[in-house]
């Protein structure tokens, strides 16, 4: 405690969450987050918990609702086809009002796609991959010791909310080691009366999102929609770095990019551009009354992302038409560098069309060759 | 007057939903007695599948989860891992055991957990109006088998206790069926013991309770007690076709 | 004397009691109870020999038996 | 910015390993310190590297289009990394397994023979030690004393192991000295 | 054809998918679109074609993977959950740029819900609830005589584009006898050079949707991106009713709550309220052009869907901040009526805030009591 | 000079990217040796798993398609179904296959797809860094399983050609062992009789090859070789477990 | 909208097929037609219920809070939509097995007694086409030959379930024409 | 005269090649291939027999056997 210690991104998920008082890890390995359970497997058994490694996906998120809904802190990790498998449990949860904290280390897509970073997943994490109307709070980390912060936090909104939350990162954060300190952080201990602890001295709990007469299922989900908007107030989070007030430029990313993204605020900063970054940390809730307040002295927005462009939505939604908002971005697993990101938004300033990733990277030719 | 057949407090006093003579609700009463008795009603947590029997939540009168169609096996894990002091069980019909539900099944038994399976084979999808299941008789008529079940287009009927019974996993697997009143004395029995293992932290324990469905089958409750005596038993045996006692266990095959 | 305790409200006429029990003593009400179904009924209760079958085969907890006095336990339910 | 190095080669050639133990060093000296794998199939028969970030400032960005320094053990990942040296950055070349050198004129290019030196005390498995050994003595970076502790950390359970990997080390931190003020003087 | 038969939704929509030309189908029974297989069960033997029940939703859509590889056209038909778990092999098939036809009979959410209608898998059907980027064309009748026409459409979209398209009802939809005209319609026979039917005097094929090197999948991305990019320009359907020109009110509900909006517009115009009806037809992509020109000489926009308020996000950005949009709704299985979207609507008319469902319903008193 | 031996067409000439020794490069050679000396590879549809031989695609000389973890048995029927004149054949992991495909396996050799199955049980995920599959030996040490495999926490391996052969559904069932020169030749045969009997329309076949993985298992190619001998034999016993000419398949039990 | 009605009962009763041949008549006559069953488990045990609607105008919704007109063959289901006919609505009761009846004035009430009269012509499983009858006859939304037509491809294999079907049918048909002429007089 | 011909680019130098041939006559060049292994050779040749068994145990399709003249098949492959 206290000391720091040099962690991969993966292990650092996982000690977090034991520090946070996870008791048990059902998971399946898939790259690039096969850490995380390599590490509890070892880990877990030492502290008293349970480590058990699923037949799939699908069956680790329905052991994850069986345990969550004995009301015990419970979590897991995969990668984005593993996600996907999770859809019909993450709905599931969410209509039973679970808690649970899923990480999903996002890699290329669609399909099996590569193993490399990529942001393609916001859409599927911030909207709902499954089915019902339902939502989960994101977070996603930008360094290791972020990623174990968060984690931590991520119990407490699931606990408080009785609802799954997601933690986005990518093969970077999982991959990379930084130092990391887990400080003595008093984990809320929330009471769970409505969990199936067997029914002794009460009538008996039910776990179940089943309600066959409408109008009690219309009532659930108002219940529901009421706790979705209280997490749209209570729940965001975001960082401003660079500079603040009139600006050339602002750019607005999350997760790994914006790392990449404040080395480049550095640099354009040293050459005299006045330039700020945006980074939201909950992805839903969406920051958007802050960046709309971020953005109101900036020239133009640039949102930079690891897909063909699922955030910039959000960011045109919060500020209203009233910045240009641009966009750039790198896929496939490639991440852009900091002298990329100047370049484009160095365009931008300009008042120059922001190249596409395809002819940024020459390819277009290539492709209607 | 004394009761000598009275009505277990393992169930909840409201009427059910099941068809006139369908036999779940009979399954129902004997799992929960054996709550009962065993006295771990207290400690019981039961998971309805998806399926007729969706809503047994409503009727056992101890915790309950409800399950995503098949997982059943997947939510007792993570329940029976976390909380190895609870009783576990799962209340599951043939389409949702045995067709979605084939690899949590499967795997939930290889790995031995400590819980009880109760399966509810009525060779048909009942819920959602009499499709065919992967225990369906061959020959016989459901709603997307409308010329009865070929056997060339889709294979015959899965006998889910003697695949489980080849794993090498020790388990109790047995087999009864609830269509009528001698049969469901040996059935009852069956559960018991199933519950017992359990507690004992012996096994996994499943048992296989073949079952009727007059509704999908289009025949009279008696009509429907006899199609399965005269049907789906000589495919289905009766009996215990595994029990941890079976054969010793040697650690001869230990690598490294 | 056994006694045997059908609930009208809750049986739904299956017979699958009156099918199952040994002495052939039960039989369907003539007249529709509040949920359309002809309930069972006990027809000869002096016959009865407590033997439970009837209860133990209802799918929906209809039957109940009692008993005054002593009773041979016929088999191990 | 402290240091920004990319070290290369095989698998099983120990370059992982070589960059852990950089940055446990950066870290245990009270720098900011980043250590970035490859990861997945790729690892398997290709090229295995990590880069290795040391600061004094929360480091952004651990991806670099043109590092400042990379180590190479073998000759693909001279062919992969060479090239993208930043100008006026450093290339170490394992001279043991590569014949080929670079032409850049731009850069400081030192080489050294890790192999033949873990060799000579004892198995070539250790010439990721000269390796490190070399950027270290080449940027001093972190202290000898630093490295050595974690080396002790590492191989301690296995004393001649140990004697093998600190000599080793050692030898290659001249040769990194040395090689990169040649380099400095052919460049000037 | 030609003659006007009465069928259910489910078994229009399986009877149009085999005059389209559909070979196979492959499924697994759900609530309430269980009459789609049941119908095909007997009719598709009797056209030389194959049913077959899969054994979960997540193997029947990994069948159409095999067979849309194979260069049939196929399709498959489910429910809310079952969509769900079809999530990965989406993800897969937009990866593999595989042509398909799925088809869900939306439920109520989340979770198991219940099975009565609802529309609130809009998200998931829109923004693609697996992972990575990938886009599906959406269409939503909101008749059964459109429900066929639109499979017919629906097939030719997939094989234009080799992409899945998704087609989006209801239980209304699907259970619901109208008349049917089966037009003898020339769907287009698309060659399908690509497809593994066995490399005989050519190279092999190969289906697949990974891209190991990261320039690679980020090409492949980028052709993706140029695919949907086309579908945005291209493939827009809506339909406008009622009043046009200067309005009170103009509605935006899709689906089954259009048929009930259009009711609601012949009573209100009745009653000399100048009201109008924008339909979005296909979901993704969004007409909002078409929207925008629509609402510019309307007061107010009511969105009104049977979920907690999904599609209202794109209705939003259609116009842009130029009208202001409410919306109301209902959800768990209770459709509304035309009496209620002409009583709300008349609030909006008045200046008056529109009731939530919790308040119209008189709900919101149980909950916080 | 004839060659005697030589490359087959069957396969595409690039190197492959196995570690060395992995056996996974010489199931891959038989498999396409049959192909081609049966003359089916321009009607041959393969289908590579999620795993260490996920680009099997890229070997494989005839047309291929990439499925899901798991799931190309699903994948295969969805081709075979639609297209009945082409050959189709699976290559699948342990992992991909016994694991999370259990559903998808189970029911396809029940439905008696008429396609041939190749399972490589290498006792491990290779792809993914060597963490332990269904098929993991007890004791036997992995990347989750750092103190071995431990029975009483999650099961003894599981033996997939057994567990397919309780399948009343006929199929043939075979397992062989690529470990070792002579084994090599009994699995080539093996590998010829299951793509036959799919040619001839007669039946599911599923041929499980057991097969090393230096590299996870942390041992020269030599030594797994010997390790798969000792360990992994005795386990699986290898030959052919079921044939379709097995018993009589009476219709004794049709149903109505 | 010529016609708006919901058809309710035990399953079992007939009702799905009563309102499908209502539907098919009105389609056979030209209009527009819309049948909607309610579906899903509730209609194990439960009530089950059609609503059918025919106009001349494309059809919007088929969902009505106040349907025009009820027909209800068990008790339940007069208690669950007795009271939502629309004011000046007609509600037909199936007196057979429904003792208790609406006491609201603002509708027309027309008893029949469907399964005696049809288990007057042989057997009570075709009480139905009486309510069916009973409906057209009041309403006359379409001619009885459209409606036999359709009775006759229903039945038409079994001579003598088609003549108990036709026969039921038509008293039903006369019970409803007077019915209704009576209950116009009550309310006028 | 059977003769063994093995691609050094292809081979891995694994060595079951080596394990399987029953003559012992192959073994490991000295010299890394351009992919850092160190390829199988034949030291013998004379004294194989042909039987393929190398050819067949290799994973890289780096073996194959010509010949010139008769052979004995010695099993069926
Ligand atoms: C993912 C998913 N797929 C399908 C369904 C629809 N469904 C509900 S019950 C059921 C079948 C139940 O049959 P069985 O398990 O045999 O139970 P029974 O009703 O016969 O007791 C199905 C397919 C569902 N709810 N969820
Ligand atoms: C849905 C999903 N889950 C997990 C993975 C990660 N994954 C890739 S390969 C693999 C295991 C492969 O092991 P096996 O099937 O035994 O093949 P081997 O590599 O040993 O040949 C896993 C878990 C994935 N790609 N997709
Ligand atoms: S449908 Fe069948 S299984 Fe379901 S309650 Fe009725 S009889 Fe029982
Ligand atoms: S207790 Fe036995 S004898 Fe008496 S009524 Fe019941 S079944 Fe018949
Ligand atoms: S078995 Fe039960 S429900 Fe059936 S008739 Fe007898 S008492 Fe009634
Ligand atoms: S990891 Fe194992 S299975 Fe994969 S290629 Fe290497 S040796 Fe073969
Ligand atoms: S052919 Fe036989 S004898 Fe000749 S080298 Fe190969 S294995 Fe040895
Ligand atoms: S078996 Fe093949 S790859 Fe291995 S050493 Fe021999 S020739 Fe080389
Ligand atoms: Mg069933
Ligand atoms: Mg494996």
């Amino acid at each position: 405690m206290g000391e720091k210690k040099l962690l991969k991104g993966c292990e650092a998920i996982g000690e977090a969450a034991i520090q946070a008082g996870a008791k048990a890890f059902f998971g399946y390995p898939i790259t690039p987050q096969s850490e995380v359970p390599e590490y509890l497997s070892k880990r877990l058994p030492e502290v008293g918990g349970v480590f058990l490694q699923a037949e799939s996906e699908v069956a680790a998120s329905n052991m994850l609702y069986g345990a969550a809904g004995a009301g015990v802190r419970i979590f897991t990790t995969t990668s984005s086809p593993g996600y996907s498998l999770m859809q019909e449990a993450v709905s599931y949860m969410a209509g039973s009002e679970l808690p649970c904290v899923i990480v999903n280390i996002v890699r290329g897509g669609p399909g099996l796609g590569g193993i490399l970073p990529g942001q393609g997943d916001y859409k599927q994490a911030t909207r709902g991959g499954g089915h019902g109307d339902y939502r989960t709070p994101v977070l996603a980390p930008s360094t290791v010791q972020e990623a174990a912060d968060l984690m931590i936090d991520a119990f407490d909104i699931a606990d408080k909310y009785r609802n799954p939350v997601l933690v986005l990162g990518d093969g970077l954060i999982g991959q990379m080691m930084e130092p990391v300190e887990f400080k003595q952080r008093s984990t809320q201990v929330v009471e769970k009366p409505w969990a199936t602890t067997g029914a002794k001295g009460r009538p008996p709990n039910i776990v179940n999102s089943l309600y066959l007469d409408a109008p009690t299922l219309e009532r659930h989900n108002i219940k529901l929609k009421a706790k979705y908007d209280a997490i749209e107030k209570d729940e965001r989070r975001w960082e401003e770095y660079g500079n603040t007030g009139k600006l050339d430029i602002l750019l607005v990313a999350y997760g790994t990019v914006a790392r990449v993204c404040k080395t480049a605020v550095d640099e354009m900063t040293k050459q005299g551009i006045r330039v700020g970054l945006f980074r939201p940390i909950s992805l839903y809730p969406f920051p958007d009354a802050e960046l709309r307040s971020a953005a109101r002295q900036a020239k133009a927005i640039l949102d930079i992302e690891l897909s063909t462009g699922q955030m910039i939505d959000d960011v045109k939604a919060a500020v209203e038409g009233r910045v240009p908002v641009h966009y750039y971005g790198r896929v496939g697993g490639i991440v852009c560098t900091p002298e990329e990101v100047a370049f484009h938004a160095g365009r931008v300033i300009k008042g120059e069309q922001v190249y596409t990733i395809g002819e940024y990277a020459g390819l277009v030719t290539a492709l209607t060759a | 007057m004394e009761l000598v057949f009275k009505n277990t407090t393992g169930l909840v006093s409201v009427p059910r939903h099941y068809c006139p003579g369908c036999t779940h609700g009979v399954i129902h009463r004997m799992v929960a007695e054996v709550i009962e008795e065993l006295g771990v009603r207290e400690s019981a947590v039961g998971i309805s599948p998806v399926g007729c029997s969706v809503i047994a939540y409503n009727y056992f009168n101890c915790d309950m989860q409800q399950a995503a169609h098949g997982r059943a096996p997947a939510l007792a894990t993570g329940i029976k891992r976390v909380r190895p002091d609870l009783t576990v069980f799962t209340y599951q019909g043939d389409g949702d055991l045995a067709s979605i539900g084939t690899a949590e099944t499967v795997q939930a038994a290889n790995r031995g957990e400590k819980v009880t399976v109760i399966f509810v084979n009525n060779a048909i999808y009942g819920m959602t109006g009499g499709q065919m299941a992967p225990t369906t008789m061959p020959g016989q008529v459901t709603t997307t088998s409308p010329a009865g079940r070929d056997v060339n287009h889709c294979g015959y009927p899965i006998r889910v206790v003697e695949l489980l019974a080849t794993l090498r996993t020790p388990a109790y697997l047995v087999r009864v069926s609830a269509h009528d009143e001698v049969h469901l004395v040996q059935a009852k029995q069956a559960i018991r013991k199933a519950f017992r293992y359990q507690l004992e932290g012996r096994c996994f324990s499943f048992v296989e309770v073949l079952s009727i469905c007059p509704t999908n089958w289009g025949l009279s409750p008696a009509e429907a007690s006899q199609w399965l005596a005269n049907t789906m038993i000589p495919y289905y045996p009766l009996g215990e076709i595994k029990t941890p006692d079976d054969g010793p266990v040697t650690e001869a095959h230990h690598a490294q | 004397m056994p006694r045997v305790l059908i609930d009208s409200v809750l049986c739904k006429g299956c017979e699958r009691c009156v099918g199952a029990c040994p002495q052939r003593i039960l039989g369907l009400s003539k007249e529709l109870n509040a949920k359309g179904y002809y309930p069972a009924l006990v027809l000869h209760q002096p016959r009865c020999i407590g033997c439970c079958l009837c209860a133990i085969t209802c799918p929906d907890s209809a039957v109940q038996v009692g008993l005054n006095g002593n009773q041979y336990k016929l088999f191990e339910y | 910015m402290l240091s920004e190095v990319t070290f290369a080669g095989f698998g099983g050639q120990g370059v992982m390993l070589a960059g852990k133990i950089l940055a446990h060093a950066g870290l245990d000296e009270g720098h900011e310190v980043v250590w970035l794998p490859s990861y997945g199939p790729e690892m398997r028969g290709g090229t295995a590297y990590c880069n290795v970030v040391i600061s004094d400032k929360p480091i952004g960005s651990p991806i670099f289009a043109a590092p400042a320094a990379v180590v190479v053990m073998n000759r693909p990942s001279l062919d992969k990394f060479g090239s993208r040296v930043k100008p006026g950055g450093l290339l170490i070349i394992n001279s043991s397994l590569i014949d080929a050198t670079s032409d850049r004129t731009d850069i400081h290019v030192v080489r050294v023979p890790c192999n033949e030196i873990a060799q000579g005390f004892g198995s070539a498995k250790a010439a990721n030690m000269a390796a490190l050994g070399a950027y270290c003595g080449a940027t001093k970076v972190v202290t000898v004393d630093s490295v050595k502790a974690l080396v002790k950390e590492t191989f301690g359970a296995k004393p001649k192991v140990l004697d093998l990997n600190y000599k080793t080390l050692e030898r290659g931190w001249q040769a990194g000295e040395e090689g990169l003020a040649a380099a400095k003087k052919k460049i000037k």
